[in-house]
């Protein structure tokens, strides 16, 4: 039994657990894409007025195709983590792929049991717990946020 | 011989009914009393007593439910004059909380600066004594300058120092750092604005719930603080400005109450404090007010400050036996507000684990973002202690940081 | 057939802990309610019980305490857009009352107006919507204008839009004027200004306790309240506004809450409504706020209305049966705040005289002095009506003023 | 029985018709003095800004005494009355034997037993009754605290 598991007995608390899973604190302390690309053709910095997160969200988009995405920024484990994900599930993608994953991935965090199985999102199914801890929510979406005010309906 | 008669935590305690309350299954732990206190039976009783019994409108009437609500509104700003050494009750305005007052100064008292003016701050001041400020500079063009820290982590005074000159005419600091937990020495800032003519103005948010203040002794010329910090209620604070400054000064907001006469082409003011209370005041919330003041005034500050003074110790000793704390600010001689980071934990990643253990602690930049940049941090959890915390608490903090660091499988 | 449910003031009052008071010995009359009402102890208890269970600052925590108050504060939000027919939650900025909602438009949207500008307001105003403005002046030369009365004691629309022109900026008038009972066309006067390109402002202070309100039909650009009128709390009230408008004014006040980043350098705002809302917000205040119009929404304003419209013509029935009572304002198609002069005692008088009695009503000129110098008046006496009058209490107001009249040896 | 009387008893409320003695309406309703006067050597105006009453006081002051005194103004009847009867009692006066009266008719309205049994007072002490009612105590001192204006130890 390591630390993780007897914190979990200790605290008896399945949500918690769920929550700080270890892929999501893996991409916390090793954040994929985070880095510069190359003929970035979109980016923004958001931020989260009341707690301070911020990423900055790059896109490099050719014919309709996310080329490449990278991702800057501080904060909590779970808006590094989210948009460390994000960046690996995005890369390849249409930019309409992105969108409707963006559209599943914000279901699954408003607590849509469905989404939740959803295998197209991948590992970032592993942050379907947040949905549990409101305030946290828009941590997770953070930098989805960014996605889509670069390249959503509104952009 | 020690004659400080010791706080009684468990009766103080009894008086507060929230601290009762579970959270996520667990006794609360309420470790963010910086952000706001919580309130004892009291102050919630006299504000429902106030309605139920008393309630009318103040100052314009001539029946006796308005004398009464009249008479028990310039009591609390009485003893609230009084808890803070004011000359006079007239010193004192009633107004929405610390922001609204320093709000209040920039936009009276500011009215009569102008380019080429300048304001000292500090880096350390929390947005509410700096945005203001900002606002004042974008409609006036004065040049607001900010003086750093030491490498101890207290106010650079000579850094200060070097700021003020002929052109200063305002120096505002924080007394107490809602961030750092440090007392800024006041009286001596205040003596060298005055040396070259600039007033001083003191936000006063985190000194007056845990310190005697004696608006006289400090020697500044605004003291602003807020009920909420201070076992009252939200929804008010004050502002108090020595009497020939309030007189000198244009009012803030237009209304009833702040007005002697009103005719289309002009009005005259009321006399002070009223010319700064412009409407309905928040009557019930000042007699809560005050009722926290003679709360705190019946616990008595000796008491206090040695209860919070033996909470803090205990907590830094215990918390420095962690591995991977870090504390901002000074470990000694400091207030019982303890801004940390806990290994490569993000604070609001702590705030929600020990959220699910009854432990309240606040994570972010707590109001003070120029202060965050200055020390290099994006956000930092925040434990801050007040009269009703116990070293049980203390303990229940260190265990639930324990299991945060153990969900996050220990830090690389 | 009439299928309006009748009002049960009887349970209404029972509501009312006030209401059992005695005064001199005598039930307590309250007819002062224009200029505060009471408190139900629905709204009493509601902020008691956020006080004794939820407290903890809004906004910027992660504990579970702080997400309560704030869903409790952005609930209480939510409620009073729908209460006046907001589209939005966001276009709903919590204020102090009335009074500073009008300061802020006139500070932060005021700002882009300049000498050459003009201001239409009426002479009917309350000093909360003349000085405001007239600060504004002398900040930047704008001119005010007033329009006048008809004979008959309205407003006249005719000598407002002889006023409009492509100079003016603004309309400012009150829904419902605090002296006269009268509502203005509001819907009428938002055209004409619209017409000229100007924006409309409503003082709502003493329509929403009465009326349902509808801010999408009336056509208005701001409308302003406040809760103590509404059986509501002290220390709160709001100010709505058109989000585009919103969105466009520059922040009135500066501190936390009401920022997104702040740097030394500058800083940038939050979205609305927390542009507007910087400081610790009135939290508790804002949450008995709502529960005061979840209680008037339970009522239901068809029975309020009702039972007030009754009260009043059977009021001005009795009243206008005694020798020497002089209403002002019409007698046809008013609410029931009735201004009167009663033969040659003058208004403090009989406000005295009455209050030993049980009877409270106000004497003075009501925060209305141009309106009064232009009735030619120095002060008048005025009884206000609420959901919880009775015709009882109408009799022995009737009594009372006769009291007064032998007490003055009749009228000469 | 005329009508104050029963008013009176049916209220049963001695202090109210304490306060409302019938010199005190006299004055009201037949004010003394509240003309113009001549060779006017002092003048002000004052008001209670919470209720509204207005009091000029004017003064004709020869060689320390009051040669002349009148007033103008409008308000309720305690502070015409207090007008009306001071003008009276002060013409003639010097100005510190004025003083003094201000003095004592000033510690009547405050309560003190033995300042309402000062006969150099006069007909001013009808308004004793005044201490009972501390919002109205503005109103009877209104026409003297303009008198403390024109000639007191801070004019
Ligand atoms: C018409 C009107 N406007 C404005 C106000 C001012 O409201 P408040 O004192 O709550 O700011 C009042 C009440 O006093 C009023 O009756
Ligand atoms: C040092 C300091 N100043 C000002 C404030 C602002 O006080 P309020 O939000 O009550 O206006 C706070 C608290 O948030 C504070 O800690």
């Amino acid at each position: 039994m390591n630390n993780r598991q007897a914190a979990h007995d200790g605290l008896n608390d399945a949500e918690l657990s769920q929550l700080y899973q270890e892929v999501i604190l893996d991409h916390y302390r090793r954040p994929r894409n985070k880095r510069d690309i190359e003929d970035t053709t979109h980016t923004v910095t958001m931020n989260n007025p009341l707690c301070g997160d911020v990423i900055d969200l790059l896109l490099s988009v050719k014919g309709g195709r996310i080329a490449d995405i990278s991702f800057k920024g501080k904060g909590c484990s779970i808006s590094l983590a989210s948009a460390s994900m994000m960046t690996e599930r995005l890369k390849g993608k249409s930019v309409d792929e992105a969108l409707a994953l963006s559209g599943t991935f914000t279901e699954m965090l408003h607590g849509d049991p469905a989404a939740a199985e959803a295998t197209e999102l991948g590992d970032l199914r592993a942050l379907a717990g947040v949905s549990k801890f409101p305030v946290r929510v828009k941590c997770a979406l953070l930098a989805w946020n960014c996605l889509q005010e670069l390249v959503g309906p509104d952009a | 011989m020690n004659t400080t008669p010791a706080l009684d935590v468990d009766r103080v305690r009894a008086d507060f009914p929230i601290l009762n309350r579970e959270v996520h299954g667990r006794p609360l732990v309420y470790l963010d009393s910086a952000a706001s206190s919580q309130k004892p039976t009291q102050v919630i009783r006299a504000m429902s007593e106030y309605f139920e019994q008393h309630h009318s409108n103040v100052h314009r009437g001539a029946h006796e439910l308005s004398v009464e609500a009249t008479d028990a509104y310039e009591h609390a700003r009485a003893t609230l004059a009084g808890f803070i050494g004011a000359r006079e009750p007239a010193e004192l305005v009633f107004t929405r909380g610390t922001t609204e007052s320093i709000n209040l100064v920039a936009y009276a008292w500011g009215s009569g600066l102008e380019r080429g003016d300048e304001i000292v701050l500090t880096v350390m001041e929390h947005h509410s004594n700096i945005v203001p400020w900002q606002l004042l500079a974008e409609r006036s063009g004065v040049r607001l300058r900010f003086a750093g820290l030491t490498a101890a982590g207290r106010l650079d005074v000579d850094h200060l120092a070097s700021l003020i000159g002929p052109s200063t005419r305002l120096v505002g600091l924080t007394h107490v750092s809602n961030s750092l937990g440090i007392t800024n020495p006041v009286a001596e800032i205040a003596g060298l604005a005055h040396d070259v003519g600039a007033l001083c103005l003191v936000d006063g948010a985190q000194a007056v719930p845990h310190m005697p203040v004696d608006v006289g002794a400090l020697g500044c010329d605004f003291y602003a603080f807020s009920a909420h910090k201070m076992c009252g209620p939200t929804g008010v604070g004050a502002l108090w400005a020595r009497q020939a400054i309030l007189e000198a000064m244009p009012p803030f907001q237009g209304g009833g109450e702040m007005i002697s006469e009103v005719k289309l082409e002009g009005s005259v003011w009321a006399p002070v404090p009223h010319k700064f209370e412009a409407g309905t005041p928040p009557i019930a919330e000042a007699v809560g007010f005050g009722v926290a003041a003679d709360y705190i005034t019946a616990l008595g500050f000796e008491a206090i400050s040695a209860h919070e003074a033996d909470l803090t110790s205990y907590a830094l000793n215990r918390l420095a036996g962690l591995d991977g704390f870090e504390l901002f600010g000074p470990s000694e001689d400091r207030l019982g507000v303890l801004s940390f980071r806990y290994g490569d934990i993000h604070p609001h990643d702590l705030a929600t684990i020990l959220d699910r253990q009854g432990v309240a602690i606040r994570a972010g930049h707590h109001c003070n973002q120029p202060l965050m940049d200055y020390l290099g941090v994006d956000a930092t959890a925040r434990a801050s202690l007040y009269l009703y915390t116990t070293r049980g608490e203390i303990d229940v903090l260190v265990d639930a940081l324990l299991v945060a660091r153990d969900l996050f499988g220990g830090f690389e």
